[in-house]
């Protein structure tokens, strides 16, 4: 709980490259990853920005993240089964090579 | 109630005849056309019985009587249209079905128009009447029938226009007013210019100079009974009209009064020398009609010139419509008969001749005089009866011209139809009872047979001198002015036509292709294009972060 | 009569077509029997109840019908004497045209869509007819496009879909500029129900220019159904619709809904007094004098019969704005009563048109020739409806023009029997010479079209052709009649001018 | 001196971040991206919440990382990582994009850093309220008793993602390929020993839960390890069908938990009311049951498992 | 009695799917009928409820809301839960007859149907803004599973598509979340409401949530997922996610803009808000007008529509906020038709291209009338639903003399009839050749069959709201937004 200025500002830059990333980068997998990082970050803010109470940081937030953790996990482990399953059918890995798919 | 019955009958007789026509049922429909002939005569029934009738439901509240204006005419109506229809029942073969719609038409008008004691009965009488007139003008359904249906019919509807205008002025603020009440207090005339709207619309039916074009056009055409019946009673509806819708004030401004006489003195020369240049026989009759209602015409000016003349002047343009419809009548029944094939035809034919030419001791002497002395009355210029006078020897000439053609139709294989000397009789004898019932003084005083003989002299000397002198005759197409008119609107429409030719009526046949949305543009392939980009996740995250910092600057610092 | 029936006859007259559409549509194309019967019953149905609602209003009851719609404002059915007038018209008409469509029908497809929206197109009339505020009326006005539109589609040719998107264009721009002067009428005034004589009259004057381009919206909105000169080119173009379409719709449905919009905004929105004051009717006269000259003239230029009907109805419908756009007691009589009169000569002149096309083929005028002799009573019921649009006695038309001329005159617009008078000619113009070419033309060697057609289908078809034009017959000729149309107009006029 | 440590573990976070999302090859980022999750778990044990640190080992890095790791394996047997062509709209955008969360960044940390201050409202409520339920460690008292909304839900995302995933692969397949198990003989004897040990752990992990850190979702995820473990060893294999064992692990948690809320109102008490420490142990359990099961079949990315290898 | 009736809307149909992930195929039908048809029920005396008192709150476990979550359902909660069922209701009759619950892919698809049916549920009741985090992702996670259970390949792209967007949102919201319980100390919305001012942070939070919201509602120009996503979805999926899935997160919006910033005066973003709705008006209007596809068609037309729903903020007021609630509901029933009638289209002509649908309505009238009566109440002409919202958003704009409100709503009414009577026009026009080969007796009319009639009921209803909106608009006027006044 020393210095949270520290974490937050390290939390916003790993929320940046993540973003970045996501909307950047060309294969999925990649854009996966930078969303469990940006999840990652939130939880830190969310943390750090309660503030201590009596001491220990606040209890509650922490089952937030918790809770935010698996749901992290649930949500990349159904979009890599969908990656999968969209580069066995159309055999690509990213979103930008499709030609208009709605013909 | 015997009115409605007498307008009730002719229309029930044209249903019948219809309706049997159509199921074709020719026997049931031969029987009703015997019965056609006897129908005008119920008019004389209400003028017997005299009696008057209202009812609120039929159109706008009819009313139904006789009165005096409306009394020779109706006698006129009753004997021409039963005897023309009686030869009309012989002698009309073919086109039946169309002559005898025009013809109950035409009866069933007059009957309601005579009848009338409305402005809305009266109008719609006039308006059935002229246009069942139409279908006997164009019964023959030749060229030239149908040249003379349309000059008749543009006329005749330009007429009935004019003569709505004029009636709508009356309604307006008497609403549908009775004609008697009309004619009690004219204080609708100052009002409005319907009088002078009403005075047109009729004049064209009695085919007043300018407004002359169609008849000699459509009268000859018509089959001889429809002639008949046209020139000699519906003529009449017109100086019917101006006897009911256009009373004459008391402190009438002169020249209007002075200005009708002239019109009516024009009318009466003019159609005479018309008549003159023309080569058909019935053509003849047709301009001397027009001549005829000239002199009418005149008579009826009187009534704006001196006041509290009104009862004299009915009686005598009375006299003078029934004299004329009679003889005018029985001439064109003669050309049904080939009036030159016999010496005793060719007399037939002279007797009505001389009575319109006004010889001494005939009908036409007693109803010239009668009008003589009206316009006596009027303090005009002396001029007046000189040329009053000079209109006689007009007659006289074209009734000479008229029996010379008349000779020459000498085909003996056309019977002579019993119709037609029963007509010459009445023509003769019907003026003087009338004359005698109503009262006229009947003088044989010397000045006044001097008076209608000389003019005769000189009509006899003006023939002798011409046929000595050149024998060419002028010849003239039949409806003089029309001719010019027609070529200058062929002219005219061509030009529109062709003007609007441009713009034919879009061709929206029924093709049936279905409807296929329209092929995408450019600029909308831009637009689809534009689509595609916004759905790739870089350019999504850009409209994201511009629109999340956009909403931010805009809430933190526009909010206060 | 007790108060549950007056509160219930109102919607079941109007709702009585709409469940026999509904039944329609059940039946599917193959049952005609059923489809046939369903029809007539429901014809029948709704002329009795209007029937009873009649006596009900004469014996001085108002039956009404009202439910909460919006907050503030309700559905309102309501049974005064105007609307009676185009309820019964449209119930009679209604029932009429029924038999003519089932005959004129007999051969053709998807029958059951058409009578389908065929009923529904009915409600929505009735609807209008009935309705107790302007609410209401939109509501049923807006039912009324839609349910219009399948049927001008019912050919499914290009044409027809030509036709069909002009009139979608112009009712549903119209309808967008009815909605803005509605809202704001009822922004300014708050929500009423229709009241003789004006709801605005008790206004006095506060918003003069608001109301005026209130008034403006209003005409617009009702302008296009009832084919005033800018927005009428829908109108010749829906044409493409079968017979009894044009003959019910254009004629009567459609195009009198617009009328008789124009009537309620008149006289039961601003009453006469306040159109008086604010000098609305004199731009309403200009308007409709020019439409009915413009209508005139182009039918002049038609070679297709039912284009040129529709031209005429152009013109004619502009009659009614006519009369009580120049107000006072008699000319408003005289617009009011043409509702009717036009309706049932215009559509006697459809119904035979569609004889025409149906049995013989004809589409064109110059295709006229001699059908006379073919068909005398289709031609006899096309002679009278002609001649009731010229305005020669003694069909139903004269008793307009002479309306309308003697009220013009009583108000002082002298002029506007010059435009009476040249419509007059222009109508005899366009429809004299093919009244020649029906009676007096020699006929051709062959019809264009000569189907064996069941003896049920002509005398449907020429049956109601003859009972229509007997109507317009007796409307005009007995106009005297307590009963006719013209002393039940008169006394809804005695309503606005006491 | 803890503030040097902060900032080296702050800026591996970040570095590690940049190593594992930009530049670099595919399986190059995956493994930078589990390192980033392990000092994720160090920065959760400097800012004292074990439990966290754990979770975030567990889940974040373990089994985050197995399953990138298994699906950049699919990838590559499916012959679909060849790089997507660069497209140059990709370049115009990527600066603005750059910019823009540059910008982003900028706000957040500024905001974030406004909001450091003392503990909130909702922080002191659960201080007093915690002695009361009996419970040691507030975390678990917050997921179980007093928020226990929030975790029945989640579990149920869980389960959504489990069925999803179903969804997705289709009728056709029975399973997605699994890489060639090692039969080597070492393999086989650190798997016979650390699996059962993976259980011992998990039940450990379930009963402190109540009182120390740990709790079900550790539990769980060390099951899942060992599961995976397994797999990897051969040991366990996929299987087209769901056994109807395995279906009631995957629904326990949830079936549970929302009985017992249930049954709570049945009685007249509150919705989700918790009635005592064995109410929350039985919860716990069927949890761990579930995430565990669940989170092997999503690894496995088949309906079922099954121990003898298919022919 | 209300506590029960709250407990059954969310945990009826979570118990449901669960027991149909775990029953034989044989019995899966019964627990997906009692998981879904119930809801209904469960609703009335919910909104007798809210009838009286007007708001009702529930305690979840008994704890009160700094520490605890709370359900509150006030009139906007109830109106979108009346709609949630309904939707869950009829288009899941619809729906059996696709994907049968006996069927192997029956099992998946009817316990993703619960799941997305309870988290919407626990959404609209919830007030707790982290526990609406987790209900949107539960909502996300079954909505894309619903997506790609027919496994098209476009459907696939589609699916990571909004996967990667809804996410992203998601992430966006989450950090929202954690600045406002970092600043106010509690996670209750209204709490937080009444806690926080117009400072740098509480709006910084809240435009990060609103970016997050205005993603996964597809709000004009973050709509690039929606038309690829709600076209490729088999039938009843795209229906579900047209009328309810999207309208969620408007509804979020709502709340945070109209109760936790309720006295913030925003005065020039609400604005900017309503120039998003009326750009997608008629950005949407006019590309559904250019598709060729009907599916994509309307699917454009929900983006169109969509823009309605933002012209709340610039015309806030007691009419602007009930005629927007109205459209919320009626949209949703009509749209919900539209797709069901332009799916069975698509199952029995074989395709939805325009092109070669000319004349389908003789084998089709009963969804063509549907088609019809749906795109009635879309195009706002009475007596449908629409026509009410429109009538009342009109009146609002005129209140406020906003001209360019008011134009933008009647040039969305015009466009709507523009891209919705084409395919009408296509539908019911007969091509030259079947009329060559018209002879016989035209193509017979496919069966009344059940699911045809469940879209026409659906379409019925989007009229019937059109008739009868007093007591749901009485009941909206209960419940206004703190910052509106009656």
């Amino acid at each position: 709980m020393s210095h949270a200025e520290v974490w937050v500002i390290a939390a916003a830059a790993v929320f940046g490259i993540g973003l970045y990333s996501l909307l950047i980068a060309s294969h999925l997998l990649r854009q996966l990853i930078a969303i469990k990082v940006m999840g990652s970050a939130i939880f830190l803010v969310l943390v750090v920005a309660a503030g201590p109470i009596d001491g220990a940081l606040d209890g509650l937030p922490k089952a937030l993240v918790l809770t935010g953790i698996v749901i992290a996990i649930s949500a990349i482990a159904f979009a890599l089964a969908l990656l999968v399953r969209l580069a066995e059918v159309t055999g690509s890995t990213s979103l930008e090579d499709e030609a208009d798919d709605d013909r | 109630m015997s009115a409605l019955v007498a307008v009730i009958v002719p229309l029930a007789l044209l249903l019948g005849l219809w309706s049997a026509m159509a199921l074709g049922a020719v026997r049931l429909a031969g029987q009703l056309l015997r019965l056609a002939p006897w129908v005008p005569l119920l008019l004389l029934w209400p003028l017997v019985a005299g009696s008057a009738g209202e009812f609120t439901w039929p159109l706008l509240g009819m009313r139904l009587g006789v009165d005096a204006t409306v009394v020779p005419v109706l006698v006129l109506a009753a004997l021409a249209w039963s005897a023309a229809g009686w030869f009309a029942g012989s002698r009309i073969t073919e086109g039946r079905r169309w002559f005898w719609t025009g013809w109950l038409g035409a009866l069933a008008g007059m009957h309601l128009l005579l009848l009338a004691g409305d402005m809305a009965s009266f109008y719609v009488g006039y308006a059935l009447l002229s246009l069942s007139a139409y279908l006997l003008v164009t019964q023959p359904g030749s060229d030239e029938a149908w040249r003379a249906g349309r000059v008749y019919l543009i006329m005749a509807l330009a007429g009935e226009g004019a003569l709505l205008v004029g009636l709508l002025l009356i309604a307006g603020s008497l609403g549908n007013a009775p004609l008697a009440e009309l004619a009690a207090n004219p204080a609708w005339v100052t009002e409005s210019a319907a009088r002078w709207w009403l005075l047109a619309g009729f004049a064209v039916k009695l085919g007043i100079l300018p407004l002359h074009l169609w008849l000699p056009l459509a009268h000859p055409v018509a089959p001889v009974p429809a002639s008949a019946v046209l020139s000699g009673v519906i003529v009449k509806a017109g100086l019917l009209g101006w006897l009911r819708f256009v009373p004459a004030l008391e402190g009438e401004p002169q020249f209007i009064g002075q200005a009708l006489l002239a019109l009516g003195l024009a009318t009466a020369l003019g159609g005479v020398a018309l008549g003159l240049c023309q080569t058909r026989l019935k053509t003849v009759l047709a301009y001397s009609t027009i001549s005829q209602m000239g002199l009418l015409l005149t008579g009826f000016a009187v009534a704006f010139l001196v006041a509290g003349e009104r009862p004299a002047m009915l009686a005598a343009l009375g006299l003078f419509a029934l004299h004329h419809g009679l003889n005018k009548a029985s001439l064109f029944l003669a050309c049904g008969c080939a009036p030159g094939a016999s010496p005793w035809r060719l007399a037939l034919f002279a007797l009505p001749t001389l009575a319109l030419a006004a010889a001494p001791l005939t009908s036409g002497y007693l109803a010239k005089t009668a009008l003589k002395d009206l316009v006596a009355l009027a303090p005009t210029l002396p001029l007046v009866s000189l040329v009053l006078s000079l209109t006689s020897t007009a007659t006289a000439l074209l009734m000479w011209k008229a029996f010379g053609l008349a000779r020459t139709q000498t085909d003996r294989s056309i019977g002579l139809h019993p119709a037609w000397p029963l007509l010459v009789v009445a023509g003769v004898l019907v003026p003087w009872v009338y004359a005698l019932a109503g009262g006229l003084a009947l003088e044989f005083a010397p000045d006044k047979l001097l008076a209608s003989l000389w003019p005769l002299g000189l009509a006899a000397l003006l023939v002798l001198a011409w046929t000595r002198l050149s024998g060419a005759a002028v010849r003239l197409p039949e409806g003089d002015l029309v001719v010019p008119i027609e070529r200058l609107v062929s002219l005219l429409g061509g030009r529109l036509r062709r003007a609007n030719g441009t713009r034919t009526e879009a061709s929206d046949d029924e093709d049936d292709t279905p409807h296929t949305p329209g092929q995408a543009s450019r600029l909308v392939a831009q637009l689809l294009q534009l689509e595609a980009l916004q759905r790739r996740l870089p350019v999504a995250g850009l409209a994201l972060l511009a629109v999340g910092g956009l909403l931010w600057l805009l809430t933190l610092f526009g909010g206060r | 009569m007790n108060s549950t029936l007056l509160f219930w006859l109102p919607l079941a007259v109007v709702m009585v077509s709409a469940l026999a559409g509904i039944g329609i549509f059940m039946a599917g194309e193959q049952r005609q029997g059923l489809r046939t019967m369903l029809n007539l019953f429901a014809a029948v149905a709704k002329l009795v109840l209007v029937g009873v609602m009649g006596l009900a209003v004469l014996g001085g009851e108002a039956p009404e019908f009202r439910m909460a719609l919006l907050p503030g404002l309700d559905l309102v059915l309501r049974a005064d004497a105007l609307s009676m007038l185009f309820a019964t018209l449209s119930a009679v008409l209604w029932l009429v045209t029924t038999v003519y469509a089932i005959a004129y029908l007999e051969r053709g497809a998807d029958r059951a869509r058409f009578f389908g929206f065929f009923s529904l197109c009915v409600t929505a009339t009735m609807g209008v007819a009935m309705a107790g505020n302007l609410l209401t009326f939109f509501i049923f006005y807006e039912l009324l496009t839609l349910t219009t539109w399948p049927l001008v589609i019912h050919s499914g040719t290009r044409a027809a879909f030509a036709g069909a998107r002009t009139y979608l264009v112009h009712t549903l721009g119209a309808s967008a500029v009815f909605l803005v002067g509605m809202v704001w009428l009822y922004g300014l005034t708050g929500a009423q129900d229709f009241i003789a004589g004006g709801t605005l009259a008790a206004l006095q004057l506060e918003y003069t220019l608001q109301l005026k381009v209130i008034f403006g919206l209003l005409v617009i909105g009702m302008g296009v159904k009832a084919a005033l000169f800018p927005l009428h080119s829908w109108l010749p173009r829906a044409m493409v619709a079968p017979a009894p379409v044009s003959a019910l719709l254009h004629a009567v449905a459609v195009v009198k809904a617009g009328a008789f919009g124009l009537v309620r905004v008149v006289e039961d929105i601003y009453g006469p007094e306040l159109i008086a004051a604010l000098g609305l009717g004199l731009p309403l006269v200009i308007i409709a004098g020019f439409t009915i000259l413009y209508g005139s003239v182009l039918a002049l230029y038609q070679r297709d019969i039912k284009k040129r009907l529709a031209y005429s109805t152009v013109s004619q419908v502009s009659y009614i704005a006519l009369g009580i756009g120049i107000g006072g007691p008699i000319a408003t009589i005289g617009g009011i009563v043409h509702l009717v009169h036009q309706g049932l000569m215009k559509i006697a002149l459809f119904f035979c048109a569609g004889i025409y096309a149906n049995l013989l083929g004809i589409k064109k005028i110059d295709q006229l020739d001699g059908v006379g002799r073919r068909m005398p009573w289709t031609s006899l019921c096309f002679s009278i409806g002609a001649l009731g649009m010229i305005g020669l006695p003694p069909v139903a038309g004269f008793i307009t023009k002479w309306y309308l001329g003697a009220g013009a005159v009583a108000v002082g617009m002298d002029w506007v029997i010059g435009i009476l008078v040249a419509s007059t000619l222009l109508n005899a113009a366009y429809f004299l010479p093919v009244l020649k070419r029906i009676w007096l033309h020699a006929p051709p060697a062959a019809w264009p079209a000569d189907p064996t057609v069941s003896l049920l289908e002509v005398r449907g078809m020429v049956g109601a052709a003859l009972v229509v034009a007997a109507m317009a017959l007796g409307v005009g000729l007995f106009a005297g009649h307590p009963l006719s149309p013209l002393n039940w107009v008169t006394g809804i006029a005695a309503g606005y001018f006491p | 001196m803890s503030l040097a440590i902060d900032l080296l573990i702050a800026t591996g976070l970040v570095v590690l971040a940049w190593q594992a999302l930009v530049g670099g090859s595919l399986f190059r980022g995956i493994v930078m991206f589990i390192v980033f999750g392990l000092t994720m778990a160090l920065a959760w044990a400097r800012l004292g919440s074990p439990d966290l640190a754990m979770a975030e080992a567990a889940i974040g890095a373990g089994v985050t990382g197995a399953l990138l790791m298994i699906a950049y394996w699919r990838l590559r047997a499916l012959g679909a990582n060849r790089p997507a062509p660069r497209s140059p709209l990709r370049a115009r955008v990527a600066l603005g994009v750059g910019l823009l969360s540059a910008v982003l960044v900028a706000m957040i940390g500024l905001a974030a850093v406004g909001a450091i201050g003392p503990g909130g409202e909702a922080g002191q409520a659960l201080a007093e309220a915690l002695p009361a339920t009996g419970l040691g460690n507030p975390i678990t008292g917050v997921l179980v008793i007093f928020r226990n909304l929030d975790t029945l839900l989640e579990v149920a995302v869980l389960l959504a993602a489990y069925v999803a995933s179903r969804a997705v692969m289709g009728d056709d397949k029975a399973a997605l390929p699994l890489p060639p198990a090692q039969d080597a003989p070492l393999v086989g004897a650190l798997v016979a020993v650390l699996a059962p040990l993976a259980v011992l752990v998990a039940i450990y992990l379930l009963k402190a839960g109540s009182q120390l850190p740990g709790g079900a979702f550790q539990a769980g995820a060390v099951l899942a390890a060992g599961g995976v473990l397994l797999m990897l060893a051969g040991r366990l294999h996929p299987a087209p069908l769901c056994g109807v064992g395995l279906r009631i692990a995957l629904v326990a948690g949830t079936v549970v938990f929302s009985g017992v809320g249930l049954i709570m109102l049945a009685l007249g008490q509150p919705l989700l009311a918790i009635p005592g420490t064995w109410a929350v142990y039985l919860i716990e359990t069927a949890m761990m049951i579930s995430i565990g099961a669940t989170l092997v079949l999503l690894f496995a990315g088949s309906a079922g498992l099954t121990g003898t290898p298919r022919r | 009695m209300i506590a029960e009736a709250l407990a059954g809307l969310v945990f009826l149909p979570l118990l449901a799917a669960c027991a149909v992930a775990v029953v034989p195929k044989r019995a899966v039908g019964v627990f997906v009928w009692s998981g879904l048809l119930p809801l209904p029920a469960l609703l009335l005396p919910l909104t007798e409820a809210v009838w009286r008192e007007g708001l009702v709150r529930l305690a979840v476990a008994g704890f009160a809301s700094p520490l605890g979550i709370e359900w509150r359902v006030d009139a906007l909660a109830l109106v979108v839960l009346w709609l949630n069922a309904l939707i869950a209701v009829f288009v899941g009759l619809y729906a059996a007859r696709d994907y049968p619950p006996g069927s192997a892919r029956g099992g998946r698809f009817w316990a993703l149907w619960l799941l997305l049916t309870s988290a919407m549920n626990a959404l609209l009741l919830s007030a707790d803004l982290f526990n609406l985090f987790v209900t949107l992702e539960l909502v996300t996670l079954a909505a894309i599973g619903l997506l790609v259970i027919d496994g098209k390949p476009a459907a696939l792209r589609a699916a990571m598509r909004y996967l990667l967007l809804a996410l992203l949102g998601s992430l966006f919201y989450l950090l929202g979340v954690a600045l406002i319980y970092g600043q106010a100390g509690t996670l209750d919305l209204y709490q937080a409401g009444e806690r926080l001012g117009p400072g740098l942070l509480p709006v910084t939070a809240l435009v990060l949530m609103t970016m997050g919201l205005l993603v996964k509602s597809a709000i004009f120009p973050l709509h690039g997922w929606l038309p690829a996503a709600h076209g490729n979805a088999p039938g009843p999926v795209s229906a579900v996610l047209s009328a309810m899935v999207v309208k969620v997160s408007v509804y979020l919006i709502w709340r945070l803009w109209l109760w936790l910033a309720a006295d913030w005066q925003p005065a020039w973003a609400l604005p900017l808000l309503g120039l998003l709705g009326a750009g997608a008006i008629l950005y949407g209007s006019v590309l559904a007008f250019l598709q060729v596809r009907l599916k994509m068609m309307v699917a454009y037309s929900t983006v169109a529509q969509l823009g309605y729903l933002m012209l709340l903020f610039p015309l806030l007021g007691p009419l602007g906020y009930s005629a927007a609630s109205y459209h919320l509901l009626s949209h949703g029933l009509a749209k919900a038709a539209m797709f069901l009638a332009v799916s069975n289209i698509l199952a029995v002509m074989g395709t939805d291209r325009l092109d070669r649908l000319a004349g389908a309505d003789r084998r089709l009238p009963l969804d063509t009338l549907t088609l019809a009566l749906a795109g009635v109440s879309i195009l706002g002409l009475p007596p449908s639903g629409g026509f009410v919202s429109k009538w009342l958003m009109l009146q609002a704009a005129w209140a406020i003399d906003g001209w360019l409100w008011l134009a933008v709503i009647l040039a969305g009414g015009l466009l709507a009839a523009a891209y919705l009577f084409r395919p009408l026009a296509v539908l019911c026009a007969r091509p030259a050749t079947a009329q060559a080969a018209d002879d016989g007796s035209p193509p017979s009319a496919t069966g009344l069959h059940w699911s045809g009639v469940v879209a026409l009921l659906l379409a019925l209803g989007a009229l019937a709201a059109g008739l009868a909106p007093a007591p749901v608009l009485a009941l909206l006027e209960r419940g206004l937004p703190p910052g509106i006044l009656p």
